[in-house]
């Protein structure tokens, strides 16, 4: 039986090609979620999507990871098109990401959890692990070596052996994003990864997501509500609303666009004006 | 052609009964996710009940009784296997339901023993006339019954309190408990509904042209899967759509067994599950059902 | 347990099954053949039910395959040639179902399964060519190197070696090594993907599992221990019969899995020796029961005492043993607890 | 209408072996707004499923201690007896029926409530979140995460409760939306429903609140007006992040400091 | 203690020419025989008459005096029509008893028959009257076997029923042994007398006969065969008499049982449903069925009288004839058991046919009743005509 044997894959390390969004529209019954977004994400850059709720950002992710497909326009990444690709061949390129509502089973541990985002890197089938090849034993051992590596640097290592649906909502957004990382990805795609973090946390998280591009040299489209941390660690900014792209630059830039500021901002704007209502 | 017709119309009339169990599969689907595999045992004892006391009480206080009687046993088979059920997994609780049902088949299969019962129902062997189709009363009376109260519960689960409680209890038990819902008792009065449902469906499974029931009786309600799926378990204009799909088939195949006989005889059982694979295939939710959303 | 108490318990254990054949006579050889094969096919359900979450209500229609697949084959080439045959048409009987397998789920694959029981029945009364129709056919007794597994005696220590005296070391062989490829392939690479698929199917695929692929493989390899199940109860039974391979039959591999442990290995053997061999003992022991009595004698005979214990046993076990039967051994390791539901105890540690 | 105090005393909460509250003490006085703040697994959210007595859906219970609003025991009571009190809980991570449209699902939020009110809240929580009329017959389950976060507070307020709890009703809300629930949440509160809000945006909820109290590894840590507390030290460091301007530099020390992750070589 | 051989040990106790020989369990008091029935599953109806009919033989007969001055003792395991279950009750019993006065299941005895017939060669008599069956010197069916009873059925239908040459009849029957082995005796005696056999294939879960009426009655047959179980025969007259289809349906052995003359197809089954059997009815006149009807009913009060009651004591009766044989002959074993049988060539016990147990090929009789269904006769069924042979039977080699 020679089952699920991964994808070929194109990717060679340190050769992140860049990912090109082209007239991208989703509809759904009754309702355009996309409406021809275009953007780019340069090699090793860490691109922000922003806009309000119901903009169009997951469904922006779902295309790109697969989960949904595009009723127009193509998404590109390097010589590969993914638009069309099922979930799993999209994965097999190196696209890994993280997803807004947490999809972690709910028995396994931590260290399976991430386990399982190696599926992509490793062989063993049926046949080598049910007769426990040697191979498929050397195999095991190497990538959980790799796993307690990348639990130790997203500062999981304490949890591997814990259920991961047992965890407090914080920390099951750090085991998404440790599984993301286990998929070794030369794209890497973050939901709202600091959504229900304290300011404490939050640094810590946008540290990991800054660490992994310093040390990878990967590169990271991030969706966040958060504007301190998008600002903090974004190149480039796109901006949608009512899946149309109002925006798009660096993030200052961005910040101060009218547009931005009535569909998303609002006026209040950040944490220094909240301080500043606390104060006052 | 006048073979035809009769054949259409004995599908269908046949169907009309499949339709009113995979009702039953229906609402306890939608109530509580779970395939109810003891509801075939659930109709046994509605059945059972009425054939019992017919001969003493009269037929329809019988049927009243029965019905009760039924209620009564879902509404059990709720209370101590259904609501301690701590899990969140709908396949573990179908598989429960097969565990009890396999408890409450043996025992009816052994009061029932070797008899045939009658039901004692007022239609008898009449038939009515039309042209030259002529068609049991006790079937015009099922098809009539089928469609009230699958209009009934269509207009129920849509528009009253009580079938939004259903769906959300069905959903998310916690996020119901924090509505205000009162799981166990949604919970007992879908069961008990089941059971009432299945007790009409043994009225008109075992009268004319059947003879009564007997031990197979519940094997004959399994015909009533295919029709639930057909026509999507969670949707109620499904299980008429789907009991008449399988009744019409299982009644064209029996009836054209002759010319179909390269496929082998006897294939009038097997058809509906081709047919049901089939659309499965184009289909994989049935005709009505709703589609499994995902949305990460 | 530490892991000496446990070796030396498997060991005994191992001794007293070899040693068995020796001692105790044709019924209860068959009895604990039965449950052999049982457990295999057990084993096959759960990959599929208990670790990937797919419903299958259609278990007993590639048992089926395996028997008659065996008879059949068995018309054209050696027994053991047949034998591996058969197993491997199972598979791919799973693998022709694989546009179904693949892309169904929850009660609707059930179901959809359901209906190569009615279907694989169809065919079994009608095809009587290949399958001997109602009549059923007879089984060829398997012959390996000329050893040949039928009752013409070999006497080995001064005991008289029979099919069934033979027959249980082969089985007991081969539900070892089902056994062990089983828990081979729940523990590594595949078995994570499985269970990923049961409890996220989206996240799954997102992260590299070919979901649907996937599926249609644990269907293949699930009807290919079914099938092997198939050849062997039809070496100890002798005889293939079309009604045996009904609908009651896949429910009680879905009962075995269930009251054994969802998705694990030996879950499902504890539940497949359970449910195999409770009738037995009833009807041997039905004189001596409380409740029970004898058959024909009125009251609750022991086919239906055994029915209702393994109706209520499916349900007793889901409600105060979630987990099945295999979590009696392990209820204390740390991890179960974390899991189980309970008041918090006292004295416990800071999380 | 006459309302009633939270008072929560001594309550000690935990799943299995787990501790997850210690004598956690708490008021949330008639008319109040109270917030609590806690890092990530704090025991915030299990302080708000012993209030609801939904522990038993998570397999925990409550160990110690008691939970009273105004006359009413609430720790004696079931979960749909304590909403029938007054007492409505959003839950953590939307929770809305997905299967359901958005319409059933604000119909199901107002099964526990008087029935005459329907229609007027219904207004009231369109007006509040116009997508949701918008949306009205769509599956709940296919609207964005943070259109589910407002639905799922649209439905826990056509409840029409006294006391509401928000179980981070902000998370995963645009920066303008987040803004719009605060100060929908003062609104609420002048009509009279207290609020205990538990949030890990402080600077949001130590603005609308008037009182706070911090949770740390299930005990009360710090408590006290909201505006002491959002001046402290300890708090503007923790969760106000004020520090936000060298935030970047922070980053960068932290990766720094922590293990760096390689490139892995096949 | 391990099973090895203690070399001959146990195989007949008995030495010297003129004492009896006994082996195969028998002891000085007993003699043990096993009942392979079916009391839960699909043939639940007939296992619970046949083995209390068994049980009450036996009963009188231990009180008599038993055989050869032992008690005949019943080891009775109840197999719900489970092949798995029924191989292993054979297994369990089988070193234990001298054999089997009832068996239920012929597919169970066929599985079982390389056995039976190779090494362990007690007798069985089966409750089933397949003809697949016949052809064994261990296996013997008391009664004519399907494919007999439907030649006769057709030759009465051409006799008395007014079909003659060129009409089509109609044959409903269950997939499986019974029905296929009754269709094979339809379809021969339908060849002989020029008919044509319009088949009608069904499972036990078809309750509702409308469908086949329909296609019978587009196929104009003249009368309808059916081998089915009861409610089936009931829906089919039922419907055949609604529908305007007035032919007489004629049944074999499981088709009819008296409660369907409770139900709505009572009328109907009165007057055109005939049913074919190689014994009396247990409600006949006749001193045989009548005082078994009565001792039956004075023992097992309420329950219902049945046609199995006279398969099972029939059987009981032959089996007890074979060992009061045996043990004339001194060889109360397996082989003396079966040599006995086959020395009894004109058996009669009282339910009005003649039996001739020499021929293992051949069923022990190839007469039928036709009977019919009487509301006044216990058991429900009375006689429409005596006892017969088709010609055409002379003819005919079942298949088996
Ligand atoms: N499968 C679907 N079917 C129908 N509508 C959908 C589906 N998926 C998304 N939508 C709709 O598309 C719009 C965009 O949703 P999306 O999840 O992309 O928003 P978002 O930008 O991620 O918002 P948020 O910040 O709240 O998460 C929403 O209005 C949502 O209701
Ligand atoms: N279902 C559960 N089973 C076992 N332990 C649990 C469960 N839910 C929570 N816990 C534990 O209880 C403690 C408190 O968790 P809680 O969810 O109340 O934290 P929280 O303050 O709400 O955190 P967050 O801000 O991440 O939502 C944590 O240690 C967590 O691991
Ligand atoms: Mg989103
Ligand atoms: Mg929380």
């Amino acid at each position: 039986m020679t089952e699920d044997a991964p994808e070929k894959t194109a990717d060679a390390p340190g050769q992140t090609p860049s990912l090109e969004v082209r007239d991208l529209t989703v509809r759904f019954a009754g309702l355009t979620a996309l409406d021809a977004v275009s953007f780019t994400v340069a090699p090793g850059s860490l691109h922000a999507v922003i806009g309000p709720n119901g903009a169009g950002k997951s469904t922006c992710f779902n295309v790109l990871s697969g989960v949904y497909r595009a009723s127009a326009g193509h998404v590109h990444f390097g010589p590969d098109e993914l638009t069309g690709l099922p979930p799993h061949r999209i994965a097999a390129l190196g696209v890994a990401r993280t997803f807004q509502n947490i999809a972690l089973p709910p028995y396994a541990t931590v260290a399976d959890s991430l386990m399982l985002g190696r599926h992509r890197l490793t062989k063993a089938g049926f046949l080598a692990a049910g007769l426990r090849l040697p191979s498929a034993a050397r195999e095991a051992e190497r990538h959980r070596e790799r796993v307690q590596e990348i639990a130790e640097f997203t500062g999981l290592e304490r949890y591997l052996d814990h259920p991961a649906a047992a965890l407090p909502y914080g920390l099951q957004k750090l085991v998404e994003l440790g599984r993301a990382l286990c998929m070794e990805p030369r794209l890497l795609l973050l939901d709202e990864p600091v959504a229900g973090m304290t300011s404490d946390e939050r640094r810590r998280t946008a540290a990991v997501i800054a660490g992994v591009r310093e040390g990878l040299g990967i590169s990271v489209v991030l969706v966040e509500h958060d504007m301190g941390v998008v600002m903090r660690l974004a190149d480039e900014v796109t901006v949608l609303d009512f899946g149309r792209r109002i925006a798009s630059g660096p993030p200052a830039e961005v910040q101060r666009d009218p547009e931005v500021v009535r569909a998303y901002l609002g006026d209040t704007n950040n944490s220094e004006d909240a301080e500043e209502g606390v104060t006052s | 052609m006048t073979t035809f017709f009769e054949l259409l119309i004995s599908g269908i009339s046949l169907g009309a009964v499949y339709a009113l169990i995979a009702l039953g599969f229906v609402v306890i689907f939608r109530a509580t996710e779970v395939v109810n595999f003891a509801h075939a045992s659930l109709l046994f004892a509605g059945g059972y009940v009425t054939a019992l006391l017919t001969d003493d009480i009269g037929f329809w206080a019988a049927l009243i009784v029965g019905i009760a009687g039924a209620a009564v046993v879902g509404s059990l088979v709720e209370f101590l296997v259904i609501r301690r059920y701590r899990g969140r997994d709908h396949s573990v609780l179908a598989i429960v339901t097969i565990g009890v049902d396999i408890v409450l088949l043996t025992d009816l299969t052994r009061r029932i023993g070797t008899d045939v019962l009658p039901l004692g129902d007022p239609w008898g062997d009449k038939i009515v006339q039309i042209g030259p189709l002529a068609i049991p009363e006790t079937r015009i009376a099922a098809l009539l019954t089928a469609a009230l109260v699958i209009a009934v519960f269509l207009l129920a689960f849509r528009y009253t309190s009580w079938g939004v409680a259903m769906r959300a209890a069905a959903e998310d038990r916690e996020a119901a408990a924090l509505m205000g819902v009162r799981l166990g008792r949604v919970s007992l009065s879908a069961w008990a509904v089941a059971g009432a449902l299945a007790a009409i469906a043994a009225l008109f499974l075992t009268v004319f042209p059947t003879p009564g029931l007997e031990r197979n009786t519940s094997l004959v309600a399994l015909k009533a899967f295919p029709a639930a799926i057909i026509g999507g378990l969670d949707s109620t204009t499904g299980a008429l759509a789907g009991g008449l799909i399988v009744g019409v088939t299982e009644a064209m195949v029996t009836g054209y067994q002759d010319e179909l006989s390269f496929l082998g005889r006897g294939l009038g059982e097997v058809a509906p599950y081709l047919v049901m694979l089939l659309i499965l295939l184009a289909r994989p939710a049935g005709l009505f059902g709703t589609r499994e959303l995902t949305r990460v | 347990m530490s892991s000496r108490i446990r070796i030396g318990l498997i060991a005994a254990g191992a001794l007293v099954l070899l040693a068995l054949p020796f001692y105790v006579d044709r019924f209860w050889l068959q009895a604990g053949l039965f449950a052999m094969a049982a457990s295999i096919g057990a084993i096959g359900l759960n990959l599929l039910t208990g670790a990937t979450g797919q419903l299958s209500l259609g278990h007993a229609f590639f048992l089926a395959v395996g028997a008659y697949g065996y008879c059949a084959l068995a018309d054209i080439v050696p027994t053991a040639l047949a034998a591996i045959g058969a197993v491997l048409v199972a598979g791919a009987a799973g693998g022709l179902l694989s546009p179904i397998a693949g892309r169904l789920s929850g009660a609707y694959l059930g179901i959809a399964t359901l209906a190569l029981i009615f279907i694989g029945q169809h065919v079994l009364f009608n095809a009587s060519d290949l399958t001997g129709g109602y009549n059923g056919r007879d089984v060829p007794a398997l012959n390996i190197f000329g050893l040949s597994f039928d009752d013409t005696e070999t006497v080995v220590l001064a005991v008289p070696f029979e099919s069934m005296e033979k027959l249980w070391y082969a089985g007991l062989l081969l539900l070892a090594a089902c056994a062990l490829f089983a828990r081979g392939v729940l523990r590594g690479r595949p078995g994570r993907a499985m269970n990923a698929i049961r409890d996220h199917r989206v996240a799954a695929g997102v992260m590299g599992v070919p979901v649907a692929r996937l599926r249609a493989w644990v269907f293949v390899l699930s009807s290919m221990y079914a099938g092997l199940a198939g050849v062997l109860l039809a070496l100890i039974v002798q005889r293939t019969t079309p009604e045996y391979f009904g609908f009651a039959l896949s429910l009680e591999y879905l009962a075995m899995i269930v009251i054994g442990g969802l998705g694990s290995v030996a879950g499902a053997v504890l539940g497949a020796v359970f449910v195999s061999l409770l009738p037995q003992l009833f009807d041997r022991y039905s004189e001596s029961l409380p409740l029970v009595s004898a058959s024909g004698t009125g009251g609750i005979a022991p086919g239906e005492a055994s029915s209702y214990l393994y109706g209520a046993a499916v349900v007793a076990v889901v409600l105060f043993l979630p987990g099945g039967l295999v979590r009696l051994g392990s209820a204390a390791t740390p991890r179960a607890l974390t899991l189980r539901k309970k008041e918090p105890t006292d004295e416990s540690a800071p999380a | 209408m006459p309302h009633a105090a939270l008072q929560v005393g001594a309550l000690t909460a935990g799943y299995g072996p787990v501790r997850a509250l210690r004598e956690v003490t708490l008021t949330v006085g008639d008319g109040a707004v109270v917030a609590v703040l806690g890092g990530n697994g704090a025991g915030k959210t299990t302080l708000l499923r012993a209030i609801s007595r939904t522990l038993g859906f998570h397999g925990g219970a409550v160990a110690g201690g008691e939970i009273s609003f105004g006359e009413t025991r609430l720790d004696r009571l079931a979960a749909p007896e304590v909403v029938a009190a007054g007492v409505v809980q959003v839950p953590e991570g939307r929770r809305v029926f997905a299967r359901m449209t958005v319409a059933d699902n604000l119909r199901a939020g107002a099964l526990g409530a008087p029935r005459g009110s329907r229609s007027v809240s219904l207004e009231r929580v369109h007006d509040l979140f116009p997508v949701l009329l918008e949306r009205a017959a769509q599956p709940a389950g296919l609207l964005s995460g943070g259109e589910q976060q407002m639905l799922a507070l649209a439905r826990g307020l056509m409840a029409q409760p006294k006391l509401l709890l928000l179980d981070e009703p902000t998370l995963g809300l645009a920066p303008l939306a987040a803004e719009r629930i605060a100060e929908r949440i003062r609104e609420i509160n002048r009509q009279g429903t207290s609020v205990l809000l538990v949030e890990q945006n402080a600077a949001i909820a130590l603005r609308v609140a008037s009182e706070a109290y911090v949770l740390e590894t299930g005990r009360v840590a710090l408590s006290g007006p909201a505006a002491e507390l959002a001046a402290s030290d300890e708090v503007r460091r923790r969760y106000l992040g004020v520090v936000d301007e060298d935030a970047a530099a922070d980053a960068e020390r932290i990766a720094d400091a922590a293990p760096v992750l390689r490139r892995w070589q096949p | 203690s391990s099973k090895a051989k203690d070399d001959d040990g146990d195989t007949g106790g008995g030495k010297g020419a003129g004492a009896l020989k006994t082996g195969d369990g028998v002891t000085a008091t007993t003699i043990p025989l096993g009942v392979l029935t079916d009391m839960t599953g699909v043939y639940a109806t007939l296992g619970k008459s046949v083995t209390q009919a068994q049980q009450l033989y036996m009963k009188q007969l231990n009180d008599d005096g038993g055989i050869c001055g032992r008690k005949v003792q019943l080891t009775i395991r109840d197999h719900g029509y489970d092949p798995r279950k029924a191989v292993s009750a054979y297994t369990e019993l089988e070193p234990k008893v001298l054999g089997f006065p009832q068996f239920i299941g012929s597919p169970f005895v066929a599985a079982q028959k390389k056995r039976i017939d190779g090494t362990d060669k007690g007798l069985v008599i089966p409750q089933a009257w397949s003809a697949n069956l016949l052809g064994s010197e261990s296996i013997r069916q008391i009664g004519a076997t399907y494919d007999y009873e439907m030649i006769n059925a057709v030759d009465w239908l051409v006799k008395s029923k007014k079909v003659k040459s060129g009409d089509k009849i109609g044959h409903v029957y269950f997939e499986g042994d019974f029905g296929e082995n009754a269709l094979a005796g339809s379809k021969y005696a339908a060849d002989e007398a020029g008919l044509e056999v319009v088949e009608q294939k069904i499972k036990p879960t078809d309750q509702d006969m409308t469908a086949q009426v329909t296609a019978l009655k587009k196929a104009k047959v003249k009368a309808i065969l059916i081998s089915a179980g009861p409610a089936q025969s009931a829906s089919l007259t039922g419907v055949a008499a609604a529908a305007n289809l007035p032919v007489p349906v004629v049944g074999n052995n499981p088709t009819f049982a008296p409660q369907l003359l409770k139900t709505q197809a009572a009328p109907a089954l009165l007057k055109n449903f005939y049913f074919l059997a190689s014994t009396l009815p247990i409600g006949d006149k006749g001193s045989g069925p009548a005082e078994l009807a009565k001792t039956y009913s004075a023992e097992y009060k309420g329950d219902l009288l049945d046609n199995g009651i006279i398969a099972g004591w029939a059987a009981a009766d032959v089996f007890a004839k074979a060992l009061e044989g045996a043990c004339k002959d001194k060889n109360l074993t397996r082989e003396g058991v079966r040599k006995a049988l086959l020395s009894m060539k004109s058996y009669e016990e009282g339910f009005g046919i003649t039996h001739d147990f020499s021929d293992p090929a051949a069923p022990s009789t190839k007469e039928s009743y036709v009977l019919r269904p009487d509301d006044k006769a216990k058991g429900g069924m009375a006689v429409a005509e005596k006892a017969f042979t088709a010609p055409a039977v002379e003819g005919y080699t079942p298949e088996g």
